[in-house]
């Protein structure tokens, strides 16, 4: 048992598959020697050699089309994309192969990759480097999209995503890498792939997030608990495929919704949770559903980042407003 | 700097990877990199290349003294006919389909029918292809049934699970994303130390594109069994082969990556089966990446949804039609006396049984149900989909499927 | 005057622009003497020349790469994208570059491109031509994404992309393209870019969709016109900006909609259509919001397609029960 | 059929583009594409390449007696090394504000400056530069200001709304992406007959991706007014040059477009400075695109969070140090006489206070308002973002917005 960062919690879930599955590789831009920029991969090619930890060219369309290659001839590959803006160009790769090897096939070929990429904004890096694509990556039929929110999530998902015989996007959460430690058990003990997790009981008002809007969700939920508003905090954790039970579950009991989202509003995953409560959950509904997001906008450079992002005033702000409707 | 440079990059991988990738680096100082210095002076020559044509048989079926024998092999010639012969009318017969309203948009091979039994007759069962939309070709020298085919561009996901090539890729309709594809397989028997190649096939057009040159750059620096072959057929749909590439020859790309690039006549089926062997010989034992632009022409339509006398003469189309692989080749048997009016009266009757049973085969393959498109999305279709499932099983017409 | 087909439309919308502004350029795959596959561009190049409309290599990235650097110079680059499916390796550039131009240098530069092309199904296309992925360019900040359902509306909301100062997708319904003919006048009047149209009046359910699937909409109203349900029905027209006004109004006046998109349902445009109803229009509603969807599954080959793609008689089953509750 | 093809291809946009783009095309057969047609046989040269290095100024500041005459007017080479000098000065200061907490990233061009400079200076003002985020040498010195550029390392969007060069493309952070801007650019250039150059400038990581390359093959078919430089500086963060390309050199990568390749010594800004001016003339009289490699050494980190001990030797970069452009043209400026001591102190001072003056007046720079992230997202807000607008100023710290 040790107390984790999330980054290292994902350095052991590596390490792990490394060890116990001889078909896992990982590739990717200086993820050898550097151990990766934010050095998940960090001690990984010394272990386990260049041929498992694999150095690429700076070439994401191409370390996304082999990887397709390398799964479709049983190797289980982890490719890792440096910085979240550079996801669009493996998108092709993604969208129109690995994603469907499978059904084009009738499962004569599988595709069970893992795209690990950092996700979202909060720590003043350079342009491009804050982006929160998951919405896209969900739309997708044939992926998995899986954002962890904590060390012992980080591990355990990310270790069924590297065990699950389809493609899983797994994006981490840039601002969580080193926020905080926790107790995180390096036993190999995977988390299921399709439950969101409920991470702060509440009567008054569910509050949904993922990734590292989690934190701002928690932080509003005790903010609210001093003017007695008793929120339920839920972390979708898998975006796809979504355990929409759990959410409709807490929303029956609450009746009131605010979700937390840092990617710009229209058309984002937060959407998508607010058309499946109003489709199945409507008659739960003691006031709107709202929705704090990023702007619609252009993510803004460092300076601006912090009045890009969801706050705390933010997310209070409507969470009281929620409860005084109807 | 230049030269110590260019030599010191030939020692690749020394860095990080010594001892996965340079065990079977035999071929580093490849023949096709020259490296000359010149004079004193400013300006010196860093490095220099060539690319080679290879061309055995003549248009008019003229074999070159210099041949070596095991290319004209008698055996192996006639296969490559039968092949090639098998191949056109396979192609006839799904043209015919789609314009009688049975199959859909076909892409014919129509005149290119060298490069696909070239590479297919070079190729291991063990090897991996990863094929384009116009490689039926390769494909059914390798294994893959004319039925699978007609499924396939008859719209049914079946057609690309193959019951003999399990390996293979499926066709690859994004126009070079499936060199990565290879790169990867390459990458994976390198790793597993299987003495497998992987092949693929992508067009002139496809030869534009940014992932035909990511991928065979990374391959080459990983230097994986991968063979690369552009069947350069003059045309990318409308777009004349000037106005894809600025270059004297598409064989020449090879010198971005760093490897070694050939061209060959791609209507020679004898060049064409020699330069894939040799490249697949060289990728097995160890010498990586090799990439080759068969010459061709595209005879007919770029699919049966194109028009392709809207863009270019058929004057030219008639000319290039001259330098067919199949009448080349059968003028060079039949002056060996490897071939007679009888063998080929039979073999056309046999190509057009086999395809024939092919079509019937095809015409009475039953619908897939409803569920087909849930079946193999997941290899477990996840809970939350059952509702999605459900839907689609109350909406499916009565006979079970077919839409 | 003349009756046209949206294809001819387009044509004629590219014609008048290149007539009338001397900026404007078209460039894609196969758009000079060939006409474009769907013949879009059909005689464009004869008449203004292999400089003006420009056949490119096979290269989408690129060619969306060179658009952003004409137009960042002052031109109007229409870049064509073949079939939908193509549209991903674009995406870097559009995302990380078109899109931001104006708002990374505080408007020195700008980039006034439009992206045609196809969109969605329903023509038994080979694979990877039949592709929905306008959910993913409505996420993308800085754009405009743009689909036309008729003749008339793709003539004038096309000169309206080519005008705009900023960044238009405009995605052309494939099945569409010779359906039906319309009056059309080729006047240079164009439409308004951020406006819903109201394409049938009524009162008992708002049926939203856009696209192809807005003549499936207008189909299931008749059939149900004769149950007597009277149904509204919406196009969106312009996704991005969207016009939830209209929307909203018309959800007042029913108390009830359905929304019909051909992309897969999860975290597609309806849900963000349906999150701005729960989130703003809540208490309107007598009924949960039902989503018809294409299935989350890669799109099926021709065979399947009509088994894939959302029917009149989904739709019809859909505003049954949306009629019911409550 | 090979050499023929190779000739009929020269004939560029033949087939649809006749008028537009034969009128300037002097420059068709260009030298370094030589065509050799060897002896009889199957086996033929089609093509065969040369890629040439160029250096006028040695290591140790000793000048090659071929140089042209025009390549080292006192005035000109005056101008090179204050422009270096400057560079530095701004460089290292950048990193001491980034170090003090004041700065965002940066990416520092130590060692690497005659690049920049060499391009900045070969290139008029009315030409336009598509940089990376390691290029203010050049930048610099086409009137980009040391505020404007810490500005934007500062994070503000400000500081690419360049008051100068207000046609240059800011710098580009998705590696490769730039060189179809410029190739886009350059397009525009000659569809109005402007005789302006499009310039870009990229890495040797850069060299790697689909996206320079497919960039470069489009705007060769297109033979439009652009030059492409690559900053070898021998890493991609720790990624080592040899990791990146299995080529001899980055220069041959040309030779997969049909363009002038070139190798000069990055280092030697005499050598630089002149390479690039030759393929910015050539460009502006219709000759086409060039790629050029310029050899270096990237003597510092990546950026400021990059820690390079962790993945190479600090002896080699010790060694590399020693090739540094400046002192070698000070060697050389020194020994004409052209430099003394004393020019050298008021040189240093005259930076120091010039990048003192900027860094006050960056630290001085009110922030922008909530509103930004707004104002410019489009020629005009949508009417349909107003409640987002209004949410933002709601929640706006009082002090005007700055986060
Ligand atoms: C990435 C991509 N863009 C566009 C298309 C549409 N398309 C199909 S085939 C083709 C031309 C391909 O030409 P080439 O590579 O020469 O192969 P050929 O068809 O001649 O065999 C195009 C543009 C596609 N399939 N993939
Ligand atoms: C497309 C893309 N992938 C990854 C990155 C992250 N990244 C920033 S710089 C860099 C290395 C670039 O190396 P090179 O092209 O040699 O340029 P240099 O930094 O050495 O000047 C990487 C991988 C990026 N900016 N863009
Ligand atoms: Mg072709
Ligand atoms: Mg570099």
């Amino acid at each position: 048992m040790a107390e984790l960062t999330l980054v290292e919690a994902v350095n052991r879930a590596l390490a792990h598959a490394l060890e116990h599955d001889p078909t896992v590789l990982l590739l990717g831009e200086d993820i050898g020697v550097n151990g990766g920029v934010f050095r998940a991969t960090l001690g990984l090619q010394q272990r386990f050699g260049s041929a498992r930890v694999l150095d690429t060219p700076l070439a994401e369309a191409a370390i996304a089309g082999v990887a397709v290659g390398m799964a479709a001839m049983g190797l289980k590959p982890v490719m890792e994309i440096q910085f979240s803006g550079f996801i669009y160009p493996a998108l092709d790769q993604l969208i129109n192969h690995a994603s469907r090897l499978r059904n084009r096939t009738r499962g004569r070929l599988s595709c069970p990759m893992v795209l690990r990429a950092p996700n979202g904004g909060g720590i003043h890096a350079p342009e491009h480097h804050s982006e929160s694509p998951e919405a896209m990556l969900a739309h997708t039929p044939g992926l998995r999209v899986v954002i962890p929110s904590s060390p012992a999530r980080a591990y355990g998902l990310l270790l069924a995503a590297i065990r699950d015989p389809d493609p899983v996007v797994f994006l981490e959460p840039t601002r969580l890498y080193r926020l905080f430690k926790q107790e995180v058990i390096d036993d190999g003990e995977s988390l299921p792939l399709d439950t969101c997790f409920v991470s702060r009981e509440g009567r008054d008002v569910t509050l949904i997030a993922w990734g590292g809007m989690l934190h701002e969700a928690l932080a509003a939920a005790e903010t609210l608990a001093s003017e007695g508003v008793d929120c339920e905090v839920i972390d979708i954790a898998t975006l796809k495929p979504l355990d929409a039970e759990t959410i409709l579950r807490s929303v029956e009991k609450t009746g009131r919704c605010v979700i937390v989202q840092e990617a710009a509003r229209t058309a984002g995953f937060g959407a998508e949770i607010a058309a499946v409560i109003v489709e199945r959950g409507l008659y739960f509904l003691q006031a709107p559903v709202r929705r704090v997001t990023g702007y619609d906008v252009v993510m803004p450079l460092a300076r601006l980042e912090g009045q890009y992002l969801p706050s705390v005033a933010r997310i209070a702000d409507a969470v009281r407003k929620t409860m005084e409707a109807a | 700097m230049n030269w110590a440079r260019a030599r010191a990059n030939q020692a690749l991988f020394g860095v990080c990877s010594k001892k996965f990738l340079r065990a079977d680096e035999k071929h580093a100082a490849a023949p096709y990199v020259t490296l000359t210095k010149l004079e004193a002076g400013p300006m010196t020559i860093g490095v220099s290349f060539q690319i080679d044509f290879l061309r055995f048989l003549s248009a008019s079926g003229e074999l070159d003294p210099a041949t070596p024998r095991e290319a004209i092999d008698p055996e192996l010639l006639l296969g490559l006919y039968r092949a090639m012969t098998r191949t056109r009318a396979y192609d006839g017969k799904a043209i015919a389909l789609q314009r009688t309203g049975k199959l859909g948009t076909f892409a014919s091979a129509l005149g290119q029918e060298a490069i696909g039994v070239g590479i297919g007759a070079a190729m291991r069962s063990e090897d991996v292809l990863a094929p384009s939309y116009r490689d039926h070709g390769a494909q059914l020298l390798r294994g893959m049934t004319m039925v699978e085919n007609l499924v396939y561009w008859g719209g049914d996901e079946r057609g690309s699970d193959y019951a003999v090539p399990r390996s293979d890729f499926p066709i690859c309709v994004p126009v070079g994303t499936q060199v990565a594809h290879a790169a990867g397989a390459a990458y994976a028997f390198k790793l597993r130390n299987e003495k497998r190649v992987a092949v693929t096939i992508l067009g002139d057009g496809g030869a534009s594109t940014g992932d035909f040159y990511s991928a065979l750059n990374m391959a080459a620096v990983w230097r994986v069994p991968l063979v690369v072959v552009i069947n350069n057929n003059q045309w990318a749909i409308s777009t004349p082969r000037e106005m894809e590439s600025a270059t004297a020859t598409l064989a020449q790309k090879a010198v971005a990556a760093g490897v070694e690039g050939r061209q060959v006549d791609g209507n020679d089926v004898i060049a064409m089966r020699h330069v894939a062997h040799a490249a697949i010989a060289k990728a097995r034992d160890g010498g990586g990446p090799t990439l080759i632009e068969a010459l061709s022409y595209r005879l007919g339509d770029h699919t049966t949804a194109d028009d392709a006398s809207r863009y270019r003469d058929v004057e030219v189309v008639r000319r290039e039609a001259e330098k067919e692989p199949i009448a080349r080749l059968r003028k060079y048997l039949a002056a060996r006396g490897l071939w007679s009016e009888e063998q080929e009266r039979r073999l056309a009757k046999d190509c057009a049984e086999e395809v024939e049973r092919a079509v019937a085969a095809y015409l009475a393959t039953p619908p897939q149900a409803f569920s087909a498109m849930f079946d193999h999305l997941f290899a477990q279709l996840p809970e939350s989909m059952r509702d999605q499932y459900e839907e689609a099983r109350r909406f499916a017409p009565e006979d079970g499927g077919h839409g």
